[in-house]
């Protein structure tokens, strides 16, 4: 992004869609970091594209007033990943639900984890299916009951940062809605990275998922320690791998060629160029 | 170089990856230097290693529309190369074998001669790769194809690796030479009469690279692709050329990803495509569905193999139409091309992504089997005349008045003080042919949220009745519009005749011939093969049919799948011809189709 | 209760989540025990949290077909579900609304009686959370609803509670009976007739719960799925009950994931099913592709909702037809079945698993938003009715004669000393109806590959052109002898009527008030609604248009996808009649379709 | 699985198909290796489905003489799921390549890993696709060249090992096709394993990949030294995390309960069950 950097307000990000989500849900959290991101950043809107995919979490590009993209149920990063690839110079921010990132969209998780495209992805995490009422996610503990699992869920959640981390995401943190200060910063270290930046966080759904309530997440979570060195991923993979408690901050990060650098700067090639690789070709094959 | 016929079959037939292939593309190149129109088709085996690659070449002095249904020479390499061809080898026509690997059962018809490919490689100019150049000496003798042209390839092809080895396989081409000349008496009755003088300059390519050629000539510069048998060759292709103007080709992890990428990326202002062939088309509906509500421009190319399921990757059949047009949940308005030739196939991928970017939706390019992997000599495309068109945007409308936040220009934008004041209209209604000017991401005053669900004119979501009204209606108007854009269908025969065949894709060709081979029969038979075939091309189409007393609609597919599309929208009296043995008509059979009865071939 | 009308529409709306739901659920279910017929539609909000849900229910003594045109009274909780129902409220109908809420402006013809609902639970009960049982109350005694079926209903559901509140429920009943005894004068006139004597014992369910039922009825066992608006209502129906008999559900990670399973178990030798709707079957395709091909039976039920893409998930529309007839690349036959009501969705599921058991083959089964949301009282079901079809198996052909490998049974197996000595003819084509029985694991002598590639009768990968050929023709055949299965079509109306209306699914109860009014218009109209949709059953179809002039086929999407099946398979002149609002018809747009003009409304 | 044992030998699994692989494809000696882990654990043909999906690799249902299903691309474990949840008694094992493992199958795998179904999974990774004849596959390294990545690819390779690990698999292993005996164990301890069980197993592609070759896999391997001890999940990532040397062997097994004991035992439910329940709930809703 070379965008000037100007002096902006949180509010320039708001759109004029009223933010339909239910009273107490943690993605109201999400939503005011991301603005005060942007505008930290100093990004124009017309510069930045919100990609989505389904999910109540999904909603967000409607709330704000840049460019965005509210895709199918967990077609987000690849959607992103053909803006990003075809259009460098803009910045792409991801945001989607538990279940559009680990359920339907897990292949494409993992693969743009290991593409590494310059990107950051916020995964609203409420440990369940908001959107379509209360059926459990992959983010869901063994046990959990729900309306698809009446007597308790009989799979491992997921671990998003092991997740991230095995599949070679080179930016791995976890934030928590309530803690909207660290989860700006996290958001615009993630964006500052050059590669794919995945952040975790915990946004509790006071509707449909009882158990991992705003309480819970308070009482379990705390920032990561001091001496934590992210660059380190034996740590990261340690502090990743503990659930008690529940570490917050920045896991791991690694720097080194985004996918970009590696396939090298593109034009969009003008008229003249591709006419001579043309005719070049067609001289081959006479 | 004789002055003798002027239309031969030869077929190539070995065990896979013995060197058929280049046997093939060898003398290919060698006839089409020599000025012979040439028109190729491949059988690849189901194995993944070794079994039986058939490879046919046509050579003729004017232009070929299909493979040819029997051949006048056959080159076995191996037994069971024999025993395939041998079924559609004419009467009088020529087996060559490789007398060191087998040799056929005596008493039919058609001359016999022992070519002992590898004795010659090995024993005379030990030289066993040699081999493939040594066949493609003694197939350059029969057709009297000039040697100075099979000379100039070799050492076009082995001249970096040294004078020695060039020389030791133009001794090959030579022994081949050698080879007919002293063991073939009479082998001048193969030589072709010689090639046209006023033959336009022509390149040999296959169908896949005539996509691909026309894929960077629109201006195209992102791919998306997954690997898939036979639409590869179109994704590798574009692989190697795309970087070096500056375009990508990425492998996605899967089709879901590919089609998302190219959503993306055409969403974002930049032309993309997939390439892929009929399991990728499955996976890749709801993400096409997305495209049409978002109303992206993108490419969809289908290079069609035998299905369902995963079929036969190698197989020909003209099966994806339903799908093409109807596949996706609820209603998804696209628009669907085919190309009757490798020539059509560059002019019609030009064609997809013009429509595409005038309509601001998907268009789905069907090519197949045949078509996608068979080589032709076709006249040398023109750049000059090629039309590329750009889409409308925010920008093409003069932008946004330059107060940043389109004030004051009430039509493309929301009034001050409404609930949208002041934002773009990415889905305006107020337009004619449903297409409204699409805001480029980096726009001043363009902002806008794509989405998959219904949506008002400035792209925010309702679900009201008269929305969903207005947006369908919207969607489907440019349908109406699109099809006054078809380009002009493929049109051959006899106009005043009564007997009119309806075809689609590469079964044009085989149907060109049909018409031709029954004018001599004496029936007169008319032709037509639309290019556009979803929104149906009424106008076309309509007055081909009037006056008709019968009309066949002839398609490689079991339940005569565009004969459905006719009589769904164009009611009529079409009689199905329809074969799905995985191979493409022959021109035997639509002939067969026409007069009722197995068809006495035209001796010529 | 008394000896009033026969025929009421009342709709509640409100805020989600502010007990319209509630509400409405209540009054239906002391409805349906006094024993009027009930039939319900909900409008769910677009939004996540709030915005506007609609409850409408209609109550008669005789059995319901839509959910009625117009209302003859709306209790409207807030002023977007006034301004909303207004707009269908008879010119003589009944506004109640919650005065502690808004007031709406004065001047219609319509009564407007003020209910301080808010007030009375609140102030004069303190029980703030009484409100909907207050309006439970005010709805009974409107109806003349007999007040020990209420109070009944609230023991039961709040028993387990305790006495207090079961007391504080009854208590904010009579409130609400009390305020429309005293403060509506004449609320007389809309008390319902006495419910017929004759009627049989009925069960309040709605559509996804009857496809539920049925599928436990089928003896199907393993249900696969992802959530999705609105076939989870069937999941989750079933994640609690087939545990309870010994099977499972699983949520998959994706739709393709839950279609995988669904073929893995119907290959293994189970019942299975998956329930999805649109978006989840365009990523299904794929699959279905490798269920035709390996001819692995399974149930797909498309609770069908308006798109394309994400479309409006809680809207109505007709529009996976084509998906279900033509979704997927090559040729995929399949059965695709429909359903007209509530309880015909009962019935209709048992089909899907009959005729996927039969024919092996996938089975797709069309519910909608309408149907799937609405509650019906309908007649009990008589489980000893209900056929169980079971497949045809290596063991139901007596196993292979005990010595381990099926020697001597050439029918079924290879014969010793060929290729395939002694394996199992899994895919045998020596069958007039295209079944060949299966093998399931676990059966000695039955071990076979299944497989999405084109195979020969051992389930052996081959490519020719004759197996190509056979095996489509088998798959085939299974479509010309299911179609002769085809459970009668719906027919109601007059056989000799000139007019002929064909519709499918739940747009058939609207045509069938349709006819009775046009009927009482003296115009006569014949009605025709297929249950089998794909193949189409043509023997049904054919009769009812022959003796036609006219003949509409109304279908709640924009194309006329079921006009296009009819007339790409049965030529003849069919009107299309179509709407894409989101809504179903209403009897009025029906009529109108038929006369040509803007109906006005039947006076009653 | 409660087959009587019963003496076998690996002939019996032999198909009468002609095995089609190419002259020195690695895919051979995972095929003798499968012959003899089901010879050693005395199946019954008739017991076992061997499942797969598309690929050069994944035409190994074929050479089987078992029941098979060849299932489409990157499927394979959607289908042996299904297979498994509604028989338990079967014993099912699957097949297949890296791409249809890690690219189309990623989503599936991460999901089979969680769910801890009680299967066999064995990838036989030549880090390339071989059926579409030579494109980069998710287990090539950066830089590798191949039809799709003319100049090399730019994404780093999926570690197959890790990935199993952090999404939940209870016991992974790497296999390599030349050590036919460790595999033929590996493979046995596999299907013995309560749960869901991967190998990855190096198996070489001479036709078209150059630079993981025999000789290649040979040079690099090494077996797990025998104090690793596969019980210690931090050991495991650190030996999956190594490339230099590549360890062969068991890296990790976790015992505990598979998806099915949790779901708990499951008959298919007569016929009068089924009356009951359904006439029980007519008559709720009456
Ligand atoms: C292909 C497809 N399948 C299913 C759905 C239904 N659906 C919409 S959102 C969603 C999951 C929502 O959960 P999550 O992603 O965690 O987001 P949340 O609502 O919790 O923020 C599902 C299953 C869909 N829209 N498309
Ligand atoms: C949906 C779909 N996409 C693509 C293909 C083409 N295809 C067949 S196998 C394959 C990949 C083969 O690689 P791998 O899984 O590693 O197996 P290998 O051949 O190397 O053993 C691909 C892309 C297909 N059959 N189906
Ligand atoms: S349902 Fe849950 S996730 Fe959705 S908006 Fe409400 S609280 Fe948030
Ligand atoms: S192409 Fe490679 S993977 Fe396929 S059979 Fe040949 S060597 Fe094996
Ligand atoms: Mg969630
Ligand atoms: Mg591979």
């Amino acid at each position: 992004m070379t965008a000037a950097v100007v002096e902006r307000k949180a509010e320039d990000f708001k759109s004029e869609v009223k933010v339909t989500w239910c009273p107490g849900c943690g993605d109201f959290g999400v939503l005011n970091a991301t603005y005060k991101a942007l505008a930290e950043q100093g990004y124009d809107t017309k510069d930045v594209v919100v990609v989505s995919g389904i999910g109540c979490s999904s909603r967000f590009p409607f709330f704000v007033s840049t460019y965005g993209f509210h895709g199918v149920h967990g077609r987000a990063l690849p959607i992103a990943t053909g803006i990003k690839m075809s259009r460098p110079e803009l910045e792409v921010v991801v945001f989607g639900g538990d279940g559009d990132a680990f359920a339907i969209g897990a292949g494409h998780f993992v693969h743009a984890c290991r593409r590494n495209i310059d990107m950051c992805y916020v995964i609203m995490d409420n440990a369940v299916y908001g959107l379509t009422k209360g059926q459990y996610s992959p983010t869901s503990h063994v046990g959990f009951v729900s309306k698809t699992t009446p007597t308790g869920s009989s799979e491992e959640g997921i671990n998003p940062l092991m997740l991230a981390i095995a599949s070679g995401a080179t930016y791995v943190a976890r934030g928590f809605s309530s803690k909207p200060k660290d989860l700006t910063k996290l958001i615009v270290d993630g964006i500052n990275h050059k590669g794919f930046a995945v952040i975790d966080c915990y946004s509790p759904c006071p509707t449909f998922n009882k158990v991992n309530t705003f309480n819970y997440w308070k009482d379990e979570t705390t920032p990561l320690p001091a001496e934590h060195d992210p660059r380190d991923r034996t740590a990261a993979i340690t502090m990743a791998l503990t659930d008690d408690p529940l570490y917050l901050g920045l896991f791991y990060q690694k720097e080194g060629d985004s996918f970009g650098d590696r396939v090298g700067a593109r034009s969009t090639g003008d008229a003249a160029q591709t006419q001579a690789l043309v005719e070049k070709l067609i001289a081959k094959y006479s | 170089m004789g002055s003798g016929k002027n239309d031969f079959v030869i077929r190539i037939g070995g065990e896979a990856g013995e060197g058929v292939q280049s046997t093939g593309d060898l003398a290919v190149q060698v006839a089409a230097r020599a000025g012979y129109y040439v028109l190729t088709s491949r059988v690849p085996p189901a194995e993944i290693k070794g079994g039986l690659f058939e490879y046919q070449i046509r050579l003729a002095n004017a232009p070929l529309y299909s493979q040819g249904d029997e051949l006048d020479i056959l080159l076995a390499f191996n037994e069971e190369a024999y025993e395939s061809g041998i079924r559609v080898l004419k009467p009088d026509g020529l087996l060559i074998y490789d007398s060191a690997e087998f040799t056929p059962p005596e008493g039919d018809s058609f001359r016999r001669v022992a070519l002992p490919l590898t004795d010659i490689a090995k024993t005379q100019l030990k030289f066993a790769l040699g081999k493939n150049v040594v066949a493609v000496g003694a197939v350059g003798a029969l057709f009297g194809l000039p040697i100075e042209f099979g000379q100039r390839l070799l050492q076009e092809r082995f001249g970096r690796k040294g004078e020695e080895i060039v020389n030791k396989n133009i001794a090959a081409l030579q022994a081949g030479i050698d080879y007919v000349k002293e063991n073939i008496p009479g082998y001048e009755q193969y030589q072709l009469a010689n090639a046209a003088e006023s033959r336009p300059e022509t390149i040999v390519i296959t169908g896949s690279q005539a996509v691909g050629l026309a894929t960077l000539a629109s201006g195209c510069r992102h791919v998306f692709g997954y690997p898939i048998t036979p639409a590869s060759d179109v994704l590798e292709f574009l692989a190697t050329e795309l970087p070096k103007v500056g375009g990508i080709v990425i492998q996605a992890e899967d089709e879901l990803a590919a089609m998302g990428m190219v959503v993306g990326a055409g969403y974002s202002g930049v032309k993309s495509m997939t390439p892929t062939s009929g399991p990728g088309v499955s996976l890749m509906t709801e993400l096409l569905g997305l495209a049409l509500m978002a109303e992206v421009p993108l490419v969809l190319v289908n290079v069609q193999r035998a299905g369902p399921s995963t079929g036969m990757p190698t197989r020909h059949e003209q099966g994806d139409l339903y799908i093409s047009v109807f596949g996706g949940h609820g209603e998804v308005p696209r628009i669907v091309l085919a190309c009757t030739t490798v020539e059509d196939a560059f002019y019609q991928t030009l064609n997809a992504f013009n429509l595409a970017e005038t309509y601001q939706m998907p268009v789905i390019f069907l090519s197949d089997t045949a078509l996608g992997t068979r080589s032709e000599a076709i006249p040398r495309p023109d750049l000059s005349q090629v039309t590329i068109v750009n889409r409308q945007t925010l920008a093409s409308l003069g932008g946004v008045n330059g107060n940043g936040n389109g004030h004051g220009d009430f039509y493309s934008f929301g009034q001050e003080g409404s609930e949208e004041g002041g934002r773009f209209k990415r889905y305006n209604l107020n337009s004619a042919n449903g297409v409204s000017p699409m805001a480029i991401p980096g726009e001043a005053g363009g902002e806008y949220v794509a989405t998959g669900l219904e949506h008002n004119e400035y792209g925010r979501v309702r679900y009201d009745t008269t929305t969903h009204k207005t947006m369908t209606e919207k969607r489907f108007r440019k349908l109406t519009a699109a099809v006054e854009d078809a380009p002009p269908a493929y049109r051959y025969g006899d106009p005043t005749a009564e007997v009119g065949i309806i075809t689609w894709g590469s079964t044009a060709g085989t149907c060109t011939e049909a018409v031709d081979r029954l004018r001599e029969q004496g029936i007169a038979v008319d032709l037509i093969a639309p290019k556009m075939l979803w929104p149906l091309p009424k106008h076309q189409l309509t007055p081909f049919i009037e006056g008709k007393k019968r009309v066949l609609v002839a398609e490689v597919n079991y339940q005569g799948q565009f004969a459905d599309l006719l009589a769904a929208r164009l009611p009529g009296n079409y009689e199905r011809v329809n074969i799905y043995t995985g191979m493409p008509f022959t021109v035997a059979e639509i002939c067969e189709a026409v007069t009722g009865k197995a068809e006495a071939l035209a001796a010529d």
